[in-house]
């Protein structure tokens, strides 16, 4: 295993956890930055697949832009996920 | 063994997945929608990738036996604008329905039913 | 222009114009012309189709549609223009709207279609047709019924239509000639299997049955022809029933012998055939019992019409040419008499506006006429001699006894008896006795109602005085000579019936009757009441006057029995279907969208375990 | 002309949305017969398509930069798409001769530039040969959908919106996931080549490939259980864009689904394939039609009696037999008239009484006598009476499903319609034989394209050979994937 | 719990599936077919350099436009849906000095900067996509920055009408002279820049329709930001 391997996977394991934390996270405003994330390392991962416009574009518009939309439309609604109440029900509720 | 690029994409898809299948909130389910576009981008583009050669600009002495293939680039350039847009018009969507409903929990929006 | 082609089309056509100029006189004129033209035609092409069958094909949608007008199928094409006809007339004068008669005549279309096709897609386009023009008849009138009416049927019509498809797929073809063909060379091959003819069976039976009014399909009748304009019934109930009866003889030409070969006999009778008899005989009684048990004129008539159509499944039943002959008869009888049956009804609805027994009485006075209309009719129905009802059912009798089907034959004894119990009602409370003071005024009916229900009477005193002309016929169309004797006798194995004696004899002791009843011993008026109580007054609670719940004993007697209806029973399906129905488009289409996408998941899940497994 | 200018069908409504924005100071009204008039012009175009294509008997194969197919995309305008191209035309057409009088929501420069961009879709869709140009038309007919869903601005819009978004989203990352493993296991996009090598493929690939696509496309062709957000749209969307939905969009969807099933063929698993749509195509008949049983909302009912129909064709196309997709194809020209016809009717009287529940219904043959005559013969056409044109095609589904071995499908089918009769013949009879009302004044043009659309229910159903021959022809075009691959001018590439 | 105990059993059989089926695919192998033909023969058929562009602007032209048309459904989606007559912004906090400062003097380099990656999308990484987001995103730093800042976005609208419309007309063109939609006018028929491979004036329509596309892109992404920013005022 090479130092270059090595990169990869750090990389591909930090955007995988930011994944999650994104989609984990109740504060939406972090969610979306963390959404940015894994588009920014994702961007990463395309200059190491040598695909340096992809790269670019998913940078620009998949971190940046996307990112911002997301937070202007946070903020015109609500910055938190309510917290969820587990209620038992109907399956389909759950 | 799968490549760890696949690893990831298959991972950020069933991320996104994850998010819309469990998470109440709207925002949180575009936000799953989102990873998964870029999961689906990543997949494409480490599809077209073969080891050991170089992004495909053929300027700088790089002939074409030495470049990568530029479909799934080409391909991924188009996904991602369009994965912004759908975003876009999902946010906006969302916006109206939290000035509607007051809310953007899946659970009470649910006037549109049987 | 192919004469089948005028016959089949110009009461549709018809019907159409009087729809588009929908003018009081207008489309009278039109739709008498497009209900006599069939008739017209049909006689004009007889000596042609005594000859060879006339055939005729039309290519529509990549569908070859045959007609063919053999024997029997200008028998049963005359009987429904002559019943078409006589509809036509009384609709001029109980319709008022250019919508009875476009679907009036649409359903005349219908019904000559499904009598001359000679395969199975011309065969079933037009069955709906005749279907739905019908419906929309009742429709008009009462929602409840008509879709009643038509689920049974829409579920009979694709019962056949899967049928249909099954013979395709294994015959390749969808014309009568080669599928029977095809079914007969199948009995020694085989491709066809047991479970898969007794499929076909019962999905033709379902289909027919519907139509017919079958046990324990019959459901929709008494709703339906009571539900629509009376003149049309006279249609509907002595034509469109028909369909189904013509339906059962169709199976047994395609493939009767595929049923005999795969499913054998049971007690030296064809199995299926059995099933059919027992099917008619069945339907014979329940609907002879619930008609004598009706309080409302149009019911008591539905169901008698059920009934009546049962005898024409239990003689096709027996198997035997006798049987077939007997049924072919009652065919034309039952049109006949059926069709006068409801012609009057609607003479008298149209006249006083009542339907129930309690409110009438004492009509005969005031519509002499139609009175006269009516006794026709209920002798014709009642199997008194010399009408045409007699001839029939005395056929079908004697064929189920040379059958040795006692049983079956005690059915139609036991429906006769029946039959004379609610007409002798119909008898006397509708034209004698006491008359309510609201119907002093009533008029005698309509010129135009008056001359269909001649149209209708003539044959019934014709048939029954010369039986022989058209068990003549019906020989010429079983090839064979069934049915022995003259115009004036009919001759059986086990028996010979001289419909111009007992006639002479009924005219002799007519006239006896008469000259003594002209100088016998003064006659005195005493008022009608109800004073036949051996001696108890009359309360309320109790009141069997022939008019009111005259046969209540018989309800209370039979009252175990008439706890389970078929009718109920279809009621709680459908509205459990519906229940259903709403459960489930609640639970699946929640508006949660966040289901919706588990249902994807759950899609790609199985997606997936299929991959993988 | 030379038949590059087929690709003229793409280019105008491209062409006339970008120009929407610089016209906007004609105003509202100037705007709406701009978008008739355009319209209009695309109706031209493709009638000469049409008649282009089935004159000669050859497909229009527009190869766009001058590339030959592998290499460039190009768009195979066959005997289908010639037919159905037009169809979206007309439809269009007529949509926007009806926005003229119903759009009032603003702001209508933008309805106007959706418009047009879903009829581009659609028909881009239809003539596509290029399997991710069907990925990004789809995207264009979906994002569009999409906006005018939530176009009325409404709660009720926005939910349907968000739910046809969500599933939508879903739908499509798959379709591309499968489009990526065809290309990563055949490096090429050309559907017509994908079909040549479909064979070649590793079955694994090929399996979660087309098995992946059909779930991508099945979700815009409305099959059960992806077909949730279905009924929500068409019932949100102003009444219009939902003529043009049921009229054209699902049908695009379905064409995708039923071309990229046939071309593919050659693949292991495709009779696996073909009897879990065959399964799912009727349940979504079934389902559908239980759904739409008891609503008290006519647009609603109508759009799940669109659902079924929908998955009567899905069936049809799934049986993998020639004659099953002649009578897909067959219904598909028929639904679309009859839908069409629907739900434009529902939509005048929705507008015109303010709300298309139930009771707004009753009295209609009183009150708007034309519009309640029009969405009579719709019905009964729904409803497969004789001599109306769905019948013919009801028939030749049936047969053709029985005949390839799916009695059981055809039962179920079949006992669904009876529900389906149920529910038409309720309405009728509220329409006709309920209610009272007074007479109202009918819309000249609207009461035209609704007998029009009659007359054509009727035309059809009393002479159906001429569509029928369409059909066949259109249907053999999809189901001959040999001669597909032989009209595609296909160049050698690579080893 | 037990749903998401459920969502993450059956997204791990989803999971394993796709990645059987990806073990078809494997990673880092030529698989090319079309690609290989496009590498070989980009330069002398479209006289780009970097592949990737003339494979979107030129080989996938039709992807190109429709990908184009998909962001202006999405800016004129946006538009409709977030529709007001009255729409004005509501933020009240200024930047601060740091961020005003910076911005006016950093955005007309960003700009400039997008203008460049579109202008070079023939020869270096990037192109019209990523330099129209770069412009939109000096934008998105104006907005920030000012509070009152407002792109004029009736002008942008026009702008972003006229360019596809340009868009469609070149391809018009190529339809009238080289008898195919979207053909290379530019490049194969007038046979411009064949001697200058690698620089500037080169690859045929594909600056041409970058810049285009940049425009386009910047205008609309900005017209998205503006729709989301501001909010209707009430009366």
């Amino acid at each position: 295993m090479n130092c270059m391997s090595c990169i990869e996977y750090i990389i591909v394991g930090v955007m995988i956890a930011s994944a999650v934390l994104a989609v984990e996270w109740r504060d939406l405003l972090a969610a979306a930055v963390g959404m940015a994330a894994v588009s920014l390392f994702a961007s990463l991962l395309f200059f190491m697949l040598q695909a340096p416009d992809v790269a670019m574009t998913e940078a620009a518009i998949g971190a940046a832009l996307s990112g911002a939309v997301f937070i202007f439309a946070i903020k015109r609604t609500q910055r938190y996920e309510t917290e969820e109440e587990e209620k038992p029900g109907w399956w389909v509720r759950w | 063994m799968i490549s760890v690029y696949y690893f990831g994409a298959i991972s950020l898809i069933l991320i996104g997945l994850y998010a819309v299948l469990v998470k109440k909130n709207v925002l949180k389910m575009l936000i799953g929608l989102s990873i998964m576009e870029t999961g689906v981008n990543l997949l494409l583009v480490s599809i077209g990738y073969i080891s050991g050669r170089s992004a495909p600009i053929l300027s700088e002495g790089i002939g074409p036996n030495q470049a990568v293939d530029p479909i799934p680039q080409a391909l991924v350039l188009t996904a991602i604008v369009i994965g912004v847009a759908t975003t876009a018009m999902a946010l906006s969507v969302a916006i109206i329905l939290y000035g509607k409903y007051g809310t953007l929990n899946v659970e009470e929006i649910r006037r549109l039913r049987g | 222009m192919n004469e089948i082609l005028i016959i089949l089309f110009t009461p549709l056509l018809a019907g159409v114009l009087a729809w588009a100029f929908d003018f009081r006189g207008v489309r009278e004129v039109i739709g008498l012309i497009g209900a006599a033209v069939p008739l017209a035609y049909l006689v004009k092409l007889y000596p042609a189709v005594i000859e060879k069958p006339v055939d005729y094909a039309l290519t529509v949608g990549g569908f070859t549609l045959q007609f063919q007008l053999g024997t029997m199928s200008w028998y049963f094409a005359a009987v429904a223009s002559l019943v078409g006809l006589a509809m036509a007339f009384g609709l001029v004068a109980t319709s008022r709207s250019g919508y009875d008669w476009l679907f009036a005549l649409m359903s005349f279309t219908g019904v000559l279609g499904v009598f001359l096709s000679q395969d199975f897609i011309g065969f079933f386009l037009l069955w709906e047709l005749m279907t739905f023009a019908s419906f929309m008849m009742v429709l008009k009138r009462n929602r409840h019924e008509s879709l009643k009416y038509f689920v049974l049927s829409v579920i009979g019509a694709y019962a056949m239509l899967l049928a249909i498809g099954i013979l395709y797929a294994r015959t390749g073809a969808l014309d009568f000639e080669t599928i029977r063909q095809a079914l007969i060379i199948d009995v020694s091959l085989g491709t066809i299997g047991k479970g898969e003819t007794i499929l076909l069976f019962t999905l033709f039976l379902t289909a027919f049955g519907v139509k017919a009014g079958a046990v324990p399909l019959h459901v929709w009748a008494p709703g339906a022809y009571s539900e629509t304009d009376q003149s049309y019934t006279a249609f509907f109930s002595g034509a469109l029933s028909k369909a189904g009866v013509y339906g059962i003889l169709l199976i047994y030409m395609l493939m009767g012998y595929k049923l005999y070969a795969e499913l054998g006999t049971f007690h030296g009778h064809l199995t299926f055939a059995y099933v059919i008899a027992w099917i008619g005989a069945i339907t014979v009684v329940v609907a002879s019992f619930l008609a004598v048990l009706q309080e409302d004129i149009r019911k008591l008539f539905a169901y008698s019409s059920v009934g009546q159509v049962g005898y024409i499944l239990l003689a096709f039943g027996v198997g035997s040419p006798l049987g077939f002959a007997g049924g072919l008869f009652h065919v034309l009888s039952h049109a006949i008499f059926k069709g006068l049956f409801w012609l009057v009804t609607a003479a008298i609805i149209l006249q006083t506006g009542r339907t129930r027994f309690r409110d009438m009485g004492g009509l005969a006075e005031k519509m002499p006429f139609t009175f006269a209309m009516g006794l026709i009719a209920v002798l014709s129905l009642a199997g008194i001699p010399p009408m045409a009802g007699f001839a029939s059912k005395w056929l079908i009798y004697e064929a189920a006894i040379q059958a040795h089907m006692p049983l079956v034959a005690g059915a139609i004894f036991l429906g006769s008896g029946l039959a004379f119990a609610y007409v002798v009602r119909f008898l006397y409370g509708v034209w004698f006795g006491q008359r309510p003071s609201e119907l002093e005024d009533v008029k005698e009916a309509p010129l135009p109602l008056l001359l269909a229900m001649t149209i209708l009477a003539i044959p019934n005193l014709v048939f029954g005085v010369a039986p022989g002309v058209v068990t003549g016929y019906i020989n010429r169309i079983l090839m064979g000579d069934v049915v022995g004797g003259d115009y004036y006798r009919l001759v059986t194995q086990t028996g010979t019936y001289n419909a111009l004696l007992v006639s002479t004899a009924l005219v002799i002791g007519l006239a006896i009757a008469g000259l003594v009843y002209l100088y016998g011993a003064k006659a005195r008026r005493v008022p009608v009441t109800d004073t036949y109580q051996s001696g108890n007054p009359v309360t309320e609670e109790f009141n069997l006057s022939i008019r009111r719940n005259f046969y209540r004993p018989l309800a209370e007697a039979l009252e175990f029995w008439l706890r389970y209806s078929w009718d109920r029973f279809y009621e709680r399906l459908a509205k459990l279907s519906e229940d259903f129905a709403d459960a489930l488009r609640q639970a699946f289409y929640n508006g949660n969208v966040q289901s919706y996408s588990w249902y994807l998941a759950i899609v790609l899940l199985i997606l997936a375990l299929w991959g993988v497994l | 002309m030379n038949g590059q200018y087929a690709s003229l069908l793409i280019a105008l409504p491209l062409l006339s949305a970008f120009f929407v924005p610089l016209i906007k100071g004609l105003g509202e009204r100037g705007i709406k017969y701009y978008l008739a008039v355009i319209t209009a012009l695309q109706t031209g175009i493709a009638a000469w398509v049409f008649q282009q294509v089935y004159s000669t008997g050859k497909p229009i194969i527009v190869m766009a930069g001058g590339w030959k197919p592998p290499v460039g995309i190009n768009l195979y305008i066959g005997h289908f798409a010639a037919l159905f191209v037009l169809i979206v035309a007309v439809v269009s057409f007529f949509t926007a001769v009806f926005s003229i009088w119903s759009m009032k929501v603003q702001p209508i420069d933008k309805y106007a530039m959706l418009f047009l961009l879903l009829m581009l879709g659609a028909t881009g869709m239809i003539a596509t040969g290029d399997i991710f140009n069907l990925f990004v038309f789809m995207e264009i007919t979906a994002i569009s959908a999409y906006a005018l869903t939530a176009y009325n601005k409404t709660g009720e819009a926005a939910e349907a919106s968000l739910k046809y978004m969500i599933l939508g989203g879903i739908g499509s990352s798959f379709f591309l996931i499968g489009v990526a493993l065809i290309y990563g296991s055949l490096g090429t996009l050309n559907m017509a080549q994908i079909a040549q090598l479909a064979g070649n493929m590793n079955p694994t690939v090929a399996q979660v490939g087309l098995a992946l696509i059909v779930f991508g496309l099945a979700v815009e062709a409305e099959l059960f259980p992806l077909n949730a957000w279905a009924p929500d749209a068409y019932q949100a969307a102003p009444h219009a864009i939902t003529v043009m939905f049921s009229a054209f969009v699902v049908k695009a969807g379905l064409y995708a689904t039923a071309r990229l099933l046939y071309l593919m063929q050659a693949v292991g698993s495709w009779h696996d394939v073909l009897k879990l749509l065959v399964a799912m195509a009727t349940l979504t008949v079934v389902v559908a039609e239980f759904a739409a049983l008891r609503q008290k909302d006519v647009k609603r009912m109508i759009a799940y009696s669109s659902i079924s129909q929908v998955g009567m064709i899905a069936f049809a196309l799934a049986l993998g037999s020639q004659a099953g997709v002649d009578a897909g194809v067959f219904h598909m020209v028929n639904h679309a008239v009859v839908k069409a016809l629907l739900f434009l009717g529902v939509g005048y009287v929705g507008i015109k009484l303010g709300g298309t529940a139930m009771e707004n219904f009753q009295g209609l043959g009183k009150r708007m006598p034309l519009t309640a005559f029009a969405l009579t013969i719709g019905s009964l056409a729904a409803v497969g009476i004789p001599l109306f044109n769905i019948f013919w095609s009801k028939v030749r589904i049936l047969i053709a499903g029985v005949e390839a071995g799916y009695t059981w499908g055809v039962a179920l089918i079949l006992g669904a319609s009876v529900v389906e009769a149920v529910y038409y013949l309720r309405f009728i009879h509220a329409m006709w034989f309920a209610g009272e009302g007074e007479r109202m004044r009918e819309g000249l043009a609207i009461s035209l394209i609704l007998l029009l659309l009659a007359a054509l229910v009727i035309v059809i159903g009393i002479y159906p050979d001429y569509i029928w021959s369409l059909a066949q022809k259109a249907g053999s075009d999809i189901f001959n994937v040999g001669q597909y691959i032989k009209n595609v001018p296909l160049m050698e590439v690579g080893a | 719990m037990l749903k998401r105990l459920l969502a993450i059993t059956t997204l791990i059989i989803i999971g394993y599936w796709l990645a059987q089926g990806l073990a078809g695919v494997p990673f880092g192998q030529d698989r090319m077919l079309v690609g290989k033909y496009y590498l070989e023969h980009v330069v002398e058929q479209t006289g780009a350099v970097n592949a990737v562009t003339a494979v979107v602007v030129n080989y996938r032209g039709f992807d190109t436009l429709g990908e184009v048309t998909v962001l202006f459904i999405a800016s004129t989606g946006v538009g409709a849906l977030l529709w007001s007559r009255k729409k004005r912004r509501t933020a009240r906090t200024e930047g601060s000095i740091v961020l005003t400062t910076g911005t006016r003097l950093l955005a007309p380099f960003v700009m400039l900067f997008g203008v460049y990656i579109f202008i070079h999308g023939h020869l270096t990484p990037g192109g019209g996509f990523p330099g129209g987001a770069t412009i939109a995103t000096a934008f998105l730093l104006l907005y920030m920055a000012f509070v009152t800042y407002e792109i004029p976005h009736r002008a942008f609208e026009k702008i972003e009408g006229a360019v596809g419309m340009t868009y469609v007309i070149v391809g018009l063109i190529g339809l009238a002279i080289g008898g195919y939609f979207l053909y290379d006018w530019i490049w194969q028929t007038w046979g411009w820049g064949h001697d200058n491979i690698g620089r500037l004036f080169s690859g045929g329509f594909i600056p041409i329709i970058y810049t285009i596309i940049g425009i386009k892109v910047g205008t609309e992404l900005s017209g998205i930001i503006d729709n989301m920013i501001k909010e209707e005022v009430s009366k």
